[in-house]
């Protein structure tokens, strides 16, 4: 479908980024994305100045921000797509890493490759049995009740010595490797970037302490589950959701079974919360509730909300943001969370939408502007 | 896009100026030594805990003796000073290993201090073992964390295990209670402490209770233990849940002995408190400040203030270290180094057994009285 | 279970207590949800402003352990006084600056949250960080006694001493208890008929019902916001009093999980609706101690949550619904 | 009911959750050009499964229908039914129970007592979307389209009604989601397209003028390919020239073989379109018959008598 509204018309002579990337030929596109994913492959061995963390370990913060991406991910289908607001999202975060960690470690010795899709299913039904009694109040209230689930999580692994209590879960095996050829990094000490054949990472030995292997994995992990988001956001089952989320009982009317598409949209997102704690349980090898804190949700929500809700690329730059300044700006040392805190008021004033607010916002406004240009128009006139 | 590829041209512009003033902004900010002697080697040691956020009490009150010790140190060598390089973790497992990570990379690091807690000491003591990085923690107390194998793991204070049998041991003896209530806080520490308890004074036991971190209405605790009639309780856990815990059992009449561990013993436990904190017995596997006055003048010359809960561990830990690099040692050979130290420290004799465990333990008892913690002896 | 019935008499008491706070705190966010329609996520921080402000007149005062009658009552009043002034401040200043922008901007609701969730961190931070900050404009010296360990629990001084009154069922009421009880439904009284009667409290009611009617009556909807949040901190600080009483410290960090709580009671009880709060403060006390008598303490929250969760289920908008617009609010 | 009940008053429209979603009102939108419809592009229902009765046939029958909430009773007795085929108005002064009776038939509200019909038999408990699925659609008297979706989307919904596409069929992109996906598309476009709205379909649906927002709420409701199409009052907030417009516009829709109910606060419309007529009144039927014979029904003039139909709602 093209849009041929006078939009498009007057801007043509200075058309955006977005409509330039869109003009450029499919082969070029293709490139471009190729070398896109290969740039963020290559990120951590780069340690690009400025951009690459100062006091952490690079390669450890961009995992932790892979995770945070893929989270924002999932929670984005629930809060994003379907509209429900999940307070308690790090349950299904613990739920998966504590699967893995139970099956491998704990009361078991599966390898981690085996318990992904364990965790990954037992997340889901974790979602739908919350989900299944709860989804029935509205709005708010399953706000506090998602809240409560999370903290009933924490509460039990804490207090559960069955899942190991506050010492938490130990020696959980990492994912299997093949160690095929060493990555040299690149050193800039000296100012002009050099290959440093002296740093380097073997191409999938999922180590101990390298931790650029699994940053690898879940870029390709996220890069499945965005693929799956953006299948399924383009079908019967995306618009289920987004008329849920516009207008529930009109929704409904039309035909459209609510219920069980919120379920859906909370079992998917339990699912890919389920995923990721899996990713991390393999990548720490160790975990204790202490990983699983209530403030973990609300950072996960300030992710998908701080980015976009419902814009895919949006909240991955929300996730982005959330995680990463907190480990890039470390020498505000005491002050982070107060800027970090500061941060999330001035982007909520500034930009009330978003970092990049959803296609529907940004052409909505656009439209609105335009009226609002018609009826100015019309009253000169 | 384009997006993209414009954004990088001048980023690396920027990146070639920065490199042009001589720091590329990834490095710390580590004072350029001014030293030329071949020995010198520029070395660091590393402190590895929660320096910022909730738990950064415990973490600064190490950094502040470890700090001590750098002082010392570099009063004594002005021409090849040591620096210190924090690893802030806010005690928090899931930063722990990155931070690690980076502390390996950094080749001057040649010793850690930490890490503080002992969950994320199992988060990133892996990391150090298999760089042979050594660490001296001056305050994980978990006494699983000498089982896992890790060579490069030592340990300058008495483990739960050390401290929960002293601890019952005076609650029989000296205490001589004959009902006792045993509460934790869930807490790794605090648990696997009471659990210890429970288990050696057995049928005295009257009631458990577990309570949680950041609780501060004890009110079904309070009636548990006052409907047990115990005359004392043994709390396993922190100063913070312990002052208005006491507080709530006194204001409902309780009049037991309150007997609690090194994680209580701290000012703001009495400051809190206040009358109730009166006659409170705190066991550690500290040596009491007196023991060390030279040291205690120090810090609190340095510091306006007395030494608190580990600040002599955490100076003892980086005395060690720079021993060892006083002694020539870089990362590789800094191990052996540690394992064969044996020399008196401010809070005890600094010798360690072939788990990393310090050998030399004694646990004090300690009473509150006029609003001070004054030691009553060892607890033998 | 028998544990409970045995001291029955202890767990209510002490629930009660308890309950009163989060019914305080639980105005808070009810009155705010009624209005405006969103989670004043920052609440729990005003609260917390409210425990500091009451524990530093007391020590500006030198008040201590042993002080005469007029003497405690001076600086309990006090203490209410300081701690009503500082949320009801705090509550206003987070009103102006952390959710009026938005509302001008029209900004869609989830994003007030985020606003929220930043000044919850800032404020509590500030809070945190207060030794630096007090050092920074170089105060140090005069304000020492009060921004010392500012990331530790800070104690009230003992100046009241418990005293049993009466005892009932074994177990020994003290003059505290029944001075958070008494005084916590007293200002609840006092809060329910200002809503009510005064002119302020119908536009309040006004603006919950509908914002839109309301405006074109002549009610000016940002004078109400702004009187529904002062009045909404004034309660948080009372209830930061009582709960200094009872609890006898504070901490940086000390709103947040009583924050959670109290927004618990408020959905208990039906948000948006004043007795609701009330209703849902005292049975979430209530429920915590005894469940913490019948499954454990480590349980205590689980309890809360799942009593919370299950009375949803039945009652979707809370015990007593939703009704600040209502008359009968 | 397993949903929570709505606990406003007689006849009200449960209100929309929140502001993003409400549509922009009919005060504050200019009328723009006036969009044609093409009546020669073929909208029949398509074949959804359901059994389908002859021409004349009763379609839905509503019998003895009575509605209390708590003490208040918003339907009294009512009966009367639906052909195959016609256009059947249903008015009353305000609050006689219009949009209740019209909840009632629609599955939103259980009847008291007394019960619906639907191709002969009772419609009984079931979920709002079922009984859409079972051919039953209808519009809202306050607009209620999905605010950010696209004209097109908007439709799809719709559609999507009698689809079955789910994640796994979506996400390997199978045969089935491709097909419902094609064919789902060909038909929004041609209920775009019979509306005037084909030009319209990728303007978000808060953006359109304030009649195509009306034309595109019959568009998703006839995307669900209903037996019965309910309008709620669909010439609201319209000026003379587009009622008439709207008058051919059912007109149309019924000749391309729906069944349609409407509810009208405008007599002119009401006597000009349909081919029966039920009055209500206080919760009662008071008249039934041709439009004829209601004009001069004594009952239904008392009713209306100093009402003025212009400016009721």
């Amino acid at each position: 479908m093209t849009t041929t509204t006078n939009v498009t018309q007057k801007k043509k002579d200075r058309p955006n980024l977005n409509e330039r990337i869109a003009d450029l030929p499919l082969p070029i596109k293709v490139v471009l994305w190729i070398l896109f994913a290969l740039f963020l492959f290559a990120l951590p061995l780069l340690n690009i100045p400025f951009i690459t963390t100062p006091d952490s370990d690079f390669g450890g913060v961009l995992f932790t921000v892979s995770t945070y991406v893929l989270v924002a991910l999932g929670l984005n289908i629930v809060v994003g797509y379907a509209g429900l607001l999940d307070l308690g999202y790090v349950g299904f975060y613990a739920v998966g890493a504590y699967t893995v960690g139970v099956l491998s470690s704990q009361h078991g010795s599966l390898p981690w490759l085996w318990c992904v899709p364990v965790a990954i299913a037992v997340a889901m039904v974790s979602g739908i049995l919350l989900g299944a009694p709860t989804l029935r109040v509205r709005g708010d209230y399953l706000a506090i009740v998602t809240l409560g689930f999370g903290e009933i999580v924490r509460l039990t692994l804490v207090n559960s010595q069955w899942l190991g209590g506050a010492q938490g879960i130990s020696n959980i095996p990492r994912p299997p490797g093949i160690e095929l050829f060493e990555v040299p990094s690149i050193d800039w000490s000296t100012g002009v970037p050099v290959v440093d054949l002296g740093t380097t990472t073997t191409f999938l030995k999922f180590g101990i302490s390298d931790f650029i292997p699994y940053y690898w994995l879940a870029l390709v992990v996220i890069a499945l589950v965005l693929v799956f988001d953006i299948l399924v956001k383009n079908s019967r089952v995306g618009r289920a959701w987004e008329a849920t989320r516009e207008d529930e009982d009109a929704a409904e009317l039309m035909g459209v079974p609510t219920f069980r598409f919120k379920l859906l949209a909370f079992a998917l997102g339990a699912a890919i919360g389920g995923l990721s704690g899996a990713l991390f349980a393999g990548k720490s090898g160790f975990i204790n509730p202490q990983s699983f804190e209530l403030l973990l949700s609300i950072l996960f929500l300030a992710a998908v909300v701080v980015g976009g809700q419902g814009n895919r690329w949006g909240v991955i730059l929300g996730a982005i943001v959330v995680s990463y300044f907190p480990e890039r700006f470390r020498e505000f040392a005491d002050f982070r969370v107060l800027v970090f805190g500061l941060a999330l008021m001035l982007l909520a004033i500034f930009r009330p939408q978003g970092l990049l607010p959803p296609r529907r916002t940004l052409r909505a406004k656009r439209a609105d502007a335009r009226q609002h240009v018609l009826e100015e128009g019309e009253a000169g006139a | 896009m384009r997006s993209t590829l414009k954004f990088a041209v001048p980023l690396a512009v920027a990146a070639l100026a920065l490199g042009a003033c001589g720091t590329t902004g990834g490095t710390s900010n580590t004072p350029a030594a001014s030293g030329g002697a071949a020995a010198c080697g520029d070395y660091k040691i590393g402190m590895f805990g929660a320096l910022t956020g909730p738990n950064a009490n415990l973490g600064i009150y190490i950094q502040n003796g470890v700090n001590l010790a750098l002082d010392d140190y570099n009063k004594k060598h002005p021409d090849c000073k040591v620096t210190l390089e924090n690893y802030d973790s806010q005690g928090d497992p899931t930063q722990a290993p990155a931070l690690a990570k980076k502390a390996i990379d950094d080749k001057k690091v040649v010793g850690i201090v930490g890490p503080a807690f002992s969950g994320e000491s199992k988060a990133a003591n892996p990391a150090f073992a298999e760089a042979g990085l050594v660490h001296i923690t001056p305050s994980a107390t978990n006494p699983a964390l000498a089982e896992n194998g890790w060579k490069t793991f030592f340990r300058v204070l008495g483990n739960d295990a050390t401290q929960g049998p002293a601890a019952a041991k005076y609650i029989k003896d000296t205490v001589k209670a004959t009902k006792v209530f045993v509460i934790d806080d869930a807490s790794e520490y605090g648990k696997g402490l009471a659990d210890i308890v429970r288990q050696d004074l057995g049928s005295t036991v009257v009631g458990n209770d577990t309570i949680q971190q950041k609780q501060t209405d004890f009110g079904a605790s309070v009636t548990k233990v006052t409907a047990s009639g115990a005359d004392a309780l043994f709390f396993g856990g922190y100063s913070p849940e312990a002052a208005p815990l006491i507080k709530q059992l006194r204001d409902a009449g309780w009049k037991g002995t309150f007997v609690v561990a090194d994680g209580v013993k701290d000012q703001s436990f009495i400051d809190n408190a206040q009358a109730a904190a009166e006659g409170t017995v705190i066991t550690c596997p500290c040596v009491p400040a007196d023991v060390a006055p030279d040291f205690q003048a120090a810090y609190k010359a340095k510091f306006n203030e007395d030494p608190n809960t580990y600040s002599g561990e955490g100076y003892d830990s980086a005395t060690i270290l720079l021993d060892g690099i006083a002694a020539g040692k870089d990362r590789a050979t800094m191990v052996d180094f540690v394992k064969a130290y044996d020399k008196p420290g401010v809070t005890k004799q600094l010798k360690f057994d072939a788990k990393g465990e310090v050998t030399d333990v004694k646990v004090f008892a300690y009473k509150v009285e006029g609003g001070k913690i004054v030691s009553v002896g060892e607890i033998k | 279970m028998q544990f409970l019935i045995d001291n029955f008499w202890a767990l209510t008491i002490t629930g009660l207590t308890l309950g009163a706070v989060y019914a305080l705190v639980a105005l808070g966010y009810t009155l705010v949800y009624g209005v405006l329609r969103l989670i004043n996520f920052a609440h729990s921080e005003v609260f917390m402003y409210g425990t500091f402000a009451a524990l530093w007149v007391v020590m500006f005062l030198g008040g201590k352990a042993g002080g005469g009658t007029g003497q405690v009552i001076f600086w309990i009043a006090m203490m209410f006084v300081a701690a009503m002034t500082m949320s009801g401040l705090i509550a206003v200043l987070l009103e102006r600056f952390a959710y009026r922008p938005l509302r001008k901007r029209n900004a869609p609701p989830l994003i007030a949250l985020i606003s929220a969730i930043g000044a919850s961190f800032v404020l509590a931070e500030i809070m945190g960080l207060r030794e630096k900050i007090v050092a920074w404009v170089g105060l140090e010296d005069n304000l020492r006694a009060y921004v010392r360990n500012s990331r530790n629990a800070v104690g009230l001084p003992d100046i009241v001493a418990k005293e049993p009154v009466f005892t009932i069922g074994g177990y020994a009421v003290t003059n505290v208890d029944i001075f958070v009880i008494v005084g916590a439904i007293t200002i609840m009284v006092i809060l329910d008929q200002f809503v009510k009667r005064s002119r302020l409290g119908r536009g309040i009611r006004a603006v919950a019902q509908d914002p839109e009617a309301a405006a074109l009556m002549g009610v000016n909807r940002d004078r109400v916001i702004q009187v529904t949040f002062l009045v909404g901190g004034v309660m948080a600080g009372a209830a930061a009093v009582f709960y200094l009483l009872r609890i006898g410290i504070t901490r940086y960090d000390a709103g947040f999980l009583l924050g959670v709580k109290a927004f618990t009671a408020a959905v208990l009880g039906g948000i948006g609706n004043l007795r609701g709060a009330l209703l849902g403060g005292f049975v979430l006390g209530l429920a915590e101690n005894y469940g913490s008598a019948i499954v454990g303490t480590e349980w205590k929250d689980v309890v809360a949550f799942v009593l919370l969760i299950v009375i949803l289920l039945f009652r979707p908008t809370g015990l007593l619904g939703e009704s600040l617009g209502k008359a009968r609010a | 009911m397993p949903e929570p009940t709505n606990p406003e008053p007689v006849g009200a429209e449960p209100t929309t959750p929140t502001p993003a979603s409400r549509p922009s009102t009919p005060a504050t939108t200019p009328v723009d050009e006036v969009t044609e419809i093409n009546p020669d592009v073929d909208i029949a229902p398509e074949d959804i499964g359901v059994p389908v009765v002859a021409e004349g046939e009763r379609l839905l029958e509503v019998d003895t229908v009575t509605l209390r909430f708590g003490g208040v009773v918003a339907l009294n007795e009512v009966s009367f039914h639906i052909n195959k085929g016609e256009i059947l108005g249903l008015i009353g002064p305000n609050g006689a129970g219009k949009t209740t009776c019209f909840n009632v038939m629609t599955g939103v509200y259980q009847p008291t007592s007394g019960v619906v019909r639907y191709l002969g038999k009772p419609l009984g408990k079931r979920h709002k979307f079922q009984i859409t699925k079972l051919g039953i659609a209808r519009t809202f008297q306050n607009i209620r389209l999905f605010a950010n979706m696209t004209a097109l989307e908007n439709v799809l919904v719709g559609v999507d009604a009698h689809h079955t596409t789910g994640v796994v069929t979506a996400m390997f992109r199978l045969p089935k989601h491709r097909r419902e996906e094609e064919q789902g598309r060909a038909r929004a476009m041609e209920l775009l397209e019979f509306m005037g709205l084909d030009g319209k379909a990728d303007e978000l649906a808060r953006n359109l003028p304030y009649g195509d927002q009306r034309r595109l709420e019959i568009a998703r409701a006839l995307a669900t390919s209903p037996q019965l199409l309910c309008l709620d009052e669909p010439a609201a907030g319209f000026n003379p020239a587009e009622k008439v417009k709207l008058m051919e516009l059912i007109r149309t829709i019924r000749d391309q073989g729906y069944t349609v109910l409407l509810i009208e606060h405008d007599m002119k419309l009401v006597m000009g379109v349909t081919d029966r007529i039920v009055v209500l009144e206080f919760g009662r039927k008071i008249a039934e018959g041709s439009p004829a014979e209601i004009r001069d029904n004594p009952a239904v003039i008392a009713a209306y008598l100093g009402v003025d139909e212009e400016d009721a709602s």
